[in-house]
């Protein structure tokens, strides 16, 4: 597969094209909005915590396939799961990316079992220019974590 | 054709290979590459000639000096100003653009009066009116674009009355080509005494430019987008604006006189050059400014006409790309924004490097238009001297691969 | 002594002869000499890697972005800055100092607000300030000199109170190489909560600098004083004070969002850089900051003592010789102004010219300075990691010459 | 001779040393002011003129050798003449400098018989950077008499 081909997976297309937990939500929930300037894609997320776990998510924004296709794919990653869990998330995801210091987190053995479809972004790392597009969604939800002091 | 592909060779980066192909350059109008004849005139500066200017009593400090005089009659000459003190070096067109908001604007307007802009500003010729707005209460007015791309100027008469200070445009739009409509913007302002301030970043590079036949109050233009060095542009005013515009910035070299609360100017055009200008860019672009003389700026003009409508007529034949701007290529600039089916901007530029295309993607300074256009961000690619017809037929390889890529029918 | 003169052969310029003479470059003050490898690093970044910064959706653009940052960070480090989000770059000293008048000044000063100052002030930290006491009506009030060419800071804590919201001053005089007395000034102005702004320009280049012990809210500096290309230099801020700072200048790359009356910013550094920054100036200034350092900025500082020391013995001798600047070569900088009998100085540079010397005379950007010490214009030697002890003794012969062609006896 | 005793003769050193009609004038008179600003040398003048000729003349100024000195040739060139001989010399002593175009004016065999000591100033024209210090008494000059419509 070309490197263009491992970076445009059908799984990503697919996400890019129908983002799940598109929209808002109503109600008790905590809203934080991300920016890239130098390319202009924007996030944006709104989160209900209900019993200490993330009850419902909804995302807009707009940008490329591959922010766009992150943020989709966070979305139905961290739905049911806490705040924490969440957080580990990110740090694992950031890891992949290389966004964060630290061994890769995956199993080359068994692909998908770490982090599910999110996996299918790593074939953005061959595309430095790219890795902050992946990242937006996972910034943006720190920032979400980080207010709600959950 | 107007064939300059021999000058390919004056650029060393376009020998270069990107992710495995030969280069091709096509954003220009973000940034233009340099020729070794600016290179070396750059190095040779600093390697023979470098000391401050102006303020030296030896010679070394002399001959630093008229090198950076002699680029300022080169400049001068090149846009046919009346002679080199109605040019005033600066970083570029946002900087010239700012000296001309605050030193003009913030001095001589004051609440409830208007600056009219059209809604392709970059926003170099945005923000820095909306600076001065907050200190001064002046009014933000916009000429629109009709379907054509074309400034709409039917309103224009209505617009116009007194509180009307400043019409300032650009020559020409680096997002959809389309040429500012110059003479009936300047008579418009002419007509109820409005300065008129023409932002020439894409205009001066590309065509012969000619300030009397303008006409207008002050041009702008950096260097680095007309084979010149960074860091280096310049600003052109009628003598009467510059002897009564106040400068922006104060520092060395630009007074006459500095008191402990007060100071006095130097003469025009100094008084618009605080501190140790860039001096070695400026040399650099005085000798962009003959490489350009030397090939003929009509042959520039010539050879962007020509390979901008190869591109529009080639770009017609890519399934579900539309192109935003004026169809005509001879009544408008060589920057081609597209969009193309779904597939993001972004993600267009980044098939096209896996190809060796250097195009840009996003909203090109120019979100007021960008909004007026309802997309949040296009592909372009823009074009120069050193452009071939083959690029553009890769360019179009390149995009009938991303619609493989996305799944879409080639 | 620190012997660096195995450095020259890296610094082209100083091979070249005047008047028949080899160069001796006394005129660091003004600027200094590039060497070989700042000209390869910008040559090459042209070569490679020239392309705008930021916008860019493609590989190119991506490596001329990291060039760009890569300097911010080396820059940063070399000042000991937090990091290189503390970092902004501009065209030098001078257009930094305006953007803190400017951007803190006009937005955040008011009628009746005062502004501390030295009378040692180069005139790129007198004139930004008057020029925004115009709009705002604050008033500028000035520290002198002692007997000793000292920053006179006996009637500071007089003079201190709550209308004190700026103290601006000069880390190292470029007329008489006095040294600011930092620690003073800097807790004077804590003590009623005013901003402390250091005018690095002949500091930054000499000495070692640590922006963590100098405490003060902004340092500025320029990259063509310190082996860097002209057109480029920096600010550094604190964090907290970058984020309160208005942007002084409007355009691309310094926004969020721009709307059509009013824009959001980007980020520090970026919403205080707008436009085309200066690209390939920055690369050059990141390779003179990784020149310095690999010879390394205490033996830089050590050699100009030595030089310093050795000037100010050897000019003693020379009769009718006056130098305006502290005696004693560790308290002061390596620049030394002087008047000779009763030739002017410019006529003492066009014979130290003829024998190949390169000083500087006049006012030196300082005329409150040179008010201050009676005298209309001096003749000023000054010293870098080039020069030599031979070079301070050709000074000599060159100003007894003086004596002998102004039938002065020598 | 050397370039440099060619630049600074005796007569220069003198006039520069011992300006002639140095001072102001009272009463009507013509004032101009000359700054070159590069270098911070000034120059001013104030005119008498009485039945069509410069009847007095006096000078005030800071700066170098050269400036001063032509200064002080100049008013003892002048004094005496009429505004259009004065401006003639203006034209002559710029011819010779380089500093208009057109031939020099001066007589290679007869030195001294067209301008004077003026003549001395010639060795200045080895010295491009200085060339301006000579001229700023006579812009001075040629601007108190534009301003005098005489
Ligand atoms: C039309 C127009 N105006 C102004 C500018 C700003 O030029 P610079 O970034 O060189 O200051 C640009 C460059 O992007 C431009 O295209
Ligand atoms: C003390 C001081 N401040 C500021 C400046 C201005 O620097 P620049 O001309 O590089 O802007 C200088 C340079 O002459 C200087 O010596």
């Amino acid at each position: 597969m070309s490197a263009l081909d491992e970076l445009y997976r059908q799984v990503i297309l697919d996400h890019y094209r129908s983002p799940r937990h598109r929209g808002s939500l109503k109600g008790p929930h905590i809203h934080a909005e991300g920016l890239n300037p130098s390319c202009g894609d924007e996030f944006s997320i709104d989160l209900i915590i209900n019993d200490g776990v993330i009850a419902d998510v909804a995302t807009q924004g707009q940008g490329c396939s591959i922010s766009q296709a992150s943020g989709s794919m966070m979305t139905e990653a961290i739905i049911g799961h806490t705040p924490d869990e969440a957080r580990a998330l990110t740090d694992t995801f950031k890891r992949m990316m290389g966004i964060e210091e630290g061994e890769s987190p995956l199993d080359p053995e068994k692909p998908g079992s770490v982090l599910g479809d999110l996996e299918a972004l790593q074939g953005v790392k061959k595309f430095p220019v790219r890795i902050k597009c992946a990242d937006l969604p996972w910034t943006t939800l720190a920032d979400a974590l980080d207010r709600s002091d959950a | 054709m107007t064939d300059l592909r021999h000058l390919r060779s004056d650029f060393p980066i376009l020998g270069r290979e990107m992710n495995g192909r030969p280069l091709a350059y096509l954003d220009s109008a973000a940034t233009t590459q340099k020729p070794i004849q600016v290179l070396d005139a750059v190095d040779d500066f600093y390697r023979t000639k470098n000391a401050n200017v102006h303020r030296g009593a030896y010679a070394l400090s002399s001959e630093a000096t008229d090198a950076f005089e002699g680029a300022r009659a080169k400049v001068a000459s090149f846009i046919n100003a009346g002679g080199p003190n109605e040019i005033v070096f600066s970083r570029g067109a946002t900087t010239s653009l700012n000296h001309i908001a605050y030193g003009w604007g913030l001095n001589r307007l004051s609440e409830g009066d208007r600056v009219v802009l059209t809604i392709m500003e970059h926003h170099a010729n945005v923000v820095p009116w909306q600076l001065v707005a907050r200190h001064t209460g002046i009014e933000l007015v916009y000429l629109t674009l009709d379907d054509h791309y074309e400034v709409d100027i039917s309103g224009l008469s209505d617009l116009l009355d007194e509180r009307v200070k400043v019409v300032a445009f650009s020559g020409m739009s680096n997002v959809t080509g389309t040429l500012g409509p110059v003479r009936a913007l300047v008579d418009a302002a002419r007509s109820v005494g409005a300065l008129v301030v023409v932002d020439g970043a894409q205009l001066v590079p590309h065509a012969p430019t000619d300030v009397q036949d303008l006409d207008a109050d002050f041009l702008v233009f950096s260097g680095h987008k007309m084979l010149g060095p960074t860091g280096i542009g310049a600003m052109w005013g009628k003598p009467e604006r510059l002897e009564e515009m106040e400068p922006a910035e104060g520092g060395g070299e630009m007074i006459a006189d500095v008191g402990l609360y007060e100071s006095r100017w130097a003469p025009v055009p100094h008084k618009f050059e605080a501190g140790t200008p860039p001096i070695a860019q400026a040399v650099g672009l005085g000798a962009a400014v003959d490489y350009l003389e030397a090939v003929g700026m009509e042959r520039v003009r010539d050879h962007e006409h020509e390979i901008t409508g190869y591109a529009l007529k080639r770009l017609a034949d890519v399934p579900d790309l539309t192109v935003y701007g004026p169809g005509d290529p001879e009544r408008r600039g060589g920057a081609v924004s597209f969009s193309l089916a779904d597939i993001h901007a972004h993600d267009i530029a980044t098939v096209l490097d896996e190809h060796g295309i250097a195009v840009r993607a996003g909203h090109h300074c120019a979100k007021p238009l960008l909004r007026h256009l309802h997309v949040p961000a296009t592909a372009r690619a823009s074009f120069y001297l050193y452009n071939t017809l083959d690029e553009v037929d890769r360019l179009v390889d390149g995009l009938l691969d991303a619609r493989r890529v996305f799944g879409l029918n080639a």
